[in-house]
């Protein structure tokens, strides 16, 4: 049997298997929010998240539209304050995981979330680094989820917000007490990972229905293909009906307000 | 002792031209109706502090009230860009806006070690980040035992911090519960504090280790029901989110959004 | 997650000799019955840290446990000295016991530095001691900002830290309420960590802001009713200061403490 | 009428009268504790009281034996972590003034509570410095209160364990954000305070019935007389009275346990 669903419900459903029963997780809102609490509602139940708000093992039943809605206090184990939330649980090396989104990412994995153009004369000014730099470096390891364009895959970003692995993929050598950085990145075509060697992104999987064309088209460098590629499994009946639950909750719950 | 004022005279006390001035509240009991306040009374050439700008300062900036912003991430929270915000970096509209940009983390410490008194914050952060090829408030130190490259960044010390609480007791003593963000770090770090609160009441109903300030750490607290709309107080009201979603429409436009100025803030008066 | 093992075998387990053990509680919730095991175990150079000794560390020193204390205030509170751990410092018995002393502020620091993941605590402190004369862990740097002399501190990185509280719930999940003093600090600081409760619970009944360590940031969690006493868990039973008089004259004389150390803490076994 | 007191209760009720209700008064344990008390039941019932174990304003009916016995949480509107207490309320500048006892003082009212002799050969080992150290420097005035002996009041301490005006006077000048150091000593036979030039310590009020000679064969070094000698003023009935029945209620408490 064959289910129907989009690319951007691919995209959630195989960011939310990254995720397992044992990580904790210092989750980035929108699409990483979504995914870490699909993961958390379907096959890992107990994987533990946290906000940057300071809301330690929080179980949303809706998604949160901000990083902090009330729901994430509410359903949390705890809930510390947000110097705390950082220099402790965060810089003091208790998350395993970072799972965040970007505006721009290159080929090494470097996020922008600063501004497209120059600094100080900015064609686009973006909000800016938030939590993400220092997640980068202070989690094990980093997952990244975005939807895949050549406005958002390019070559070089115009600013290196949240490191990845550098403009020359060598920014984490030799730098003691810093996570290994970006593990994987999941998009609504593919799934890639850094190249062992040199950290350059590869796609390692493409999701059903999409292309080797697909992904070249949407990405702003000469993406590579690992020899062995993969073809990443479709949704389960189970995940899409618990994700789409999901949205409809949250949908209806941010609309229906005062 | 705090003194209890109403918020117009707490703010035409304590907030004046040119002053540096740090609302705080992580997504949480965001100090809206201070912020208006301060619109009305048109104060000038702030220099607005805030992890997380968010509606309340693009409502200020786009009123003209700052010149200057040190945060580290300006957006509308699950919804997109603070338009006002851009305009005044992209287009210098109604003025031009510098801004200094850190990251929360660096942000966090900076608070948490203007609450300590110390001139300079210590972590380990900005690892590969362009940020400090622009903030040249971003030093690197060795540590003296172990060689490890930190960063440093300065403490932040406004001259007023300004938060909304759910409750003050009759001596002015605040509680703060829930998502206490950076709250107390902001007033503890502050020259003068201005807490606005829900309510005032007999019996604070603290529990043992809660977030507590005393009234002699803060200046002035007014009363404000409802201070935080449209962002919410726990166990008062939830967060407005269909109005954050309803700002992007109002602040993309520079006529829409005086419109919606001049009816929500200006001719309310005080709440 | 926290594995629940009795006191005996967390302490088996967990600690070997040669460790650097943290045994923290602030007067509040000291981990009397956790040390008492210790001795029972009879482990051996351990290097112990606390800021402030108390009977618990005068056992353990005047047993034998102990190679070196980090410390920063090591009395009788309200009573005097503590002689078992002055017999060590200036006789040499039961062995030598090497010291490193601080202030109260520095060791908060160090212990708040651990927590952080930072290699090193910056504090205005040790200004016109001569402590820095004899501590040569106690460095002084230079505000990059500002300019100013503060002093920097490695921060503390134990191999164990043991601290009990109130209650863990059936997952590993543990609450502290009242005088919550470094216990977080000391746990999130070190590489291993066992916690003592008086009762496992269903329901921590914490408040939203409460000082809770979730499961995943402790090692072992070991049910130990009383086991704070003669010091106190608040909720469930009050300091015995009578008994902190009379260890004075128990501890005085080496005979009479290890009656009291043979009778206590060797033939009870495990509580 | 003249009352009978003893020169410890003069000693209690003298340091008592240094508090006043706008003070926020970082409270050492012992002596200082027990006149930091007097001064709340009496003339300063709403002298704001903080113990190193983080109680905030505390109101203890009887008197804590330890700096951190429940009666001090139970009775104070919070009760922060110890780091947080010596971080943002002492470091922070939020402390008037630190009430501090001793084992030894010198003529510049450096404190000792570290060691009699050498220090890696000690003839006694004292408990150490404790929360004074920073107290000394951060609060902005310091008291002392301790008994008057030959053995306590030394020309110069063995070990400076805490600063008063440092081996020559002049430790505090210069050094930026430093509090003014002891402005008050208050023992069983007298007051004294720092010369405003020199800082050594002068005699400025000799309690009732204390002789000049009292505190000359009590002091370790040649002690000076201010030129204007006063006589502090007796204890009145209300503060012995209330003095008595806090030490009689601590005294009750703290030997009727289990």
């Amino acid at each position: 049997m064959s289910l129907e669903f989009t690319s951007s419900e691919m995209m959630s459903v195989t960011a939310a298997r990254a995720l397992t029963n044992d990580m904790t997780c210092f989750v980035g809102i929108g699409l990483p929010s979504e995914a870490a609490n699909l993961a958390r509602l379907t096959h890992a139940p107990d994987v533990t998240l946290i906000y940057e708000s300071g809301t330690l093992q929080t179980k949303p039943d809706v998604l949160p539209l901000s990083i902090g809605d009330g729901e994430l206090c509410e359903s949390a184990l705890t809930t510390v304050s947000v110097p705390e939330m950082f220099r402790y649980w965060l810089q003091g090396g208790h998350i395993s995981v970072g799972f965040l989104g970007t505006a721009q990412i290159d080929r090494f994995a470097n996020l922008n979330t600063t501004l497209i153009g120059d600094y100080r004369e900015p064609k686009v000014r973006l909000p800016g680094g938030g939590g993400a730099p220092e997640i980068a470096t202070n989690a094990k390891e980093v997952f990244i989820t975005v939807k895949h364009s050549r406005r958002t895959f390019v070559k070089d970003v115009d600013f290196v917000t949240t490191v990845g692995f550098g403009r020359d993929g060598k920014a984490r050598d030799n730098v003691p007490n810093i996570g290994r950085g970006p593990t994987v990145v999941i998009t609504d075509l593919c799934s890639l990972k850094p190249d062992p060697e040199t950290k350059e992104l590869v796609v390692i999987s493409l999701h059903p229905n999409v292309t080797r064309e697909d992904v070249i088209e949407a990405t702003g460098w000469d993406i590579r293909f690992a020899d062995q590629l993969e073809t990443t499994p479709a949704p389960t009946a189970e995940e899409l009906e618990v994700l789409r639950a999901l949205k409809a909750r949250t949908h209806s719950h941010h609309s229906g307000q005062q | 002792m705090a003194e209890f004022l109403s918020l117009q005279e707490a703010v035409s006390k304590h907030i004046n031209n040119g002053d540096t001035v740090a609302m705080e509240g992580f997504t949480h009991l965001i100090p809206f109706a201070a912020g208006h306040e301060i619109i009305r009374q048109e104060k000038r050439d702030l220099t607005l502090i805030r992890m997380t700008p968010d509606l309340v300062y693009d409502q200020m900036i786009g009123a003209g009230c700052a010149k200057k912003l040190i945060f580290s991430w300006g957006g509308n929270p699950g919804v997109g860009s603070l338009h006002r915000l851009r305009d005044a970096v992209e287009k210098g509209w109604p003025n031009k806006l510098e801004i200094l940009e850190h990251s929360h983390a660096a942000m966090a410490c900076a608070y948490e070690a203007g609450a300590a008194g110390l001139p300079l914050a210590v972590l380990r952060g900005y690892v590969g980040s362009d940020l400090p090829k622009v903030n040249d408030q971003i030093k690197f130190i060795e540590c003296p035992f172990t060689g490890e490259r930190l960063a440093a960044v300065p403490s932040v010390r406004p001259d007023v911090a300004v938060i909304h609480a759910q409750r003050a007791d009759r001596n002015g003593n605040v509680v703060i519960e829930g998502i206490v963000g950076i709250q107390k770090e902001v007033v503890l770090a502050a020259k003068r504090s201005l807490v606005t609160v829900e309510e005032i009441v007999d019996d604070l109903g603290a529990s043992v280790n809660a977030c507590v300030l005393p009234s002699w750490a803060i200046t002035a607290v007014a009363e404000a029901p409802k201070g935080a709309k449209p962002s919410y107080a726990l166990g008062y009201y939830d967060r407005d989110n269909a109005f954050y979603k309803d700002w992007d429409g109002i602040a993309r436009d520079r006529e829409t959004f005086q419109a919606w100025l001049n009816d929500n803030v200006f001719e309310k008066g005080v709440a």
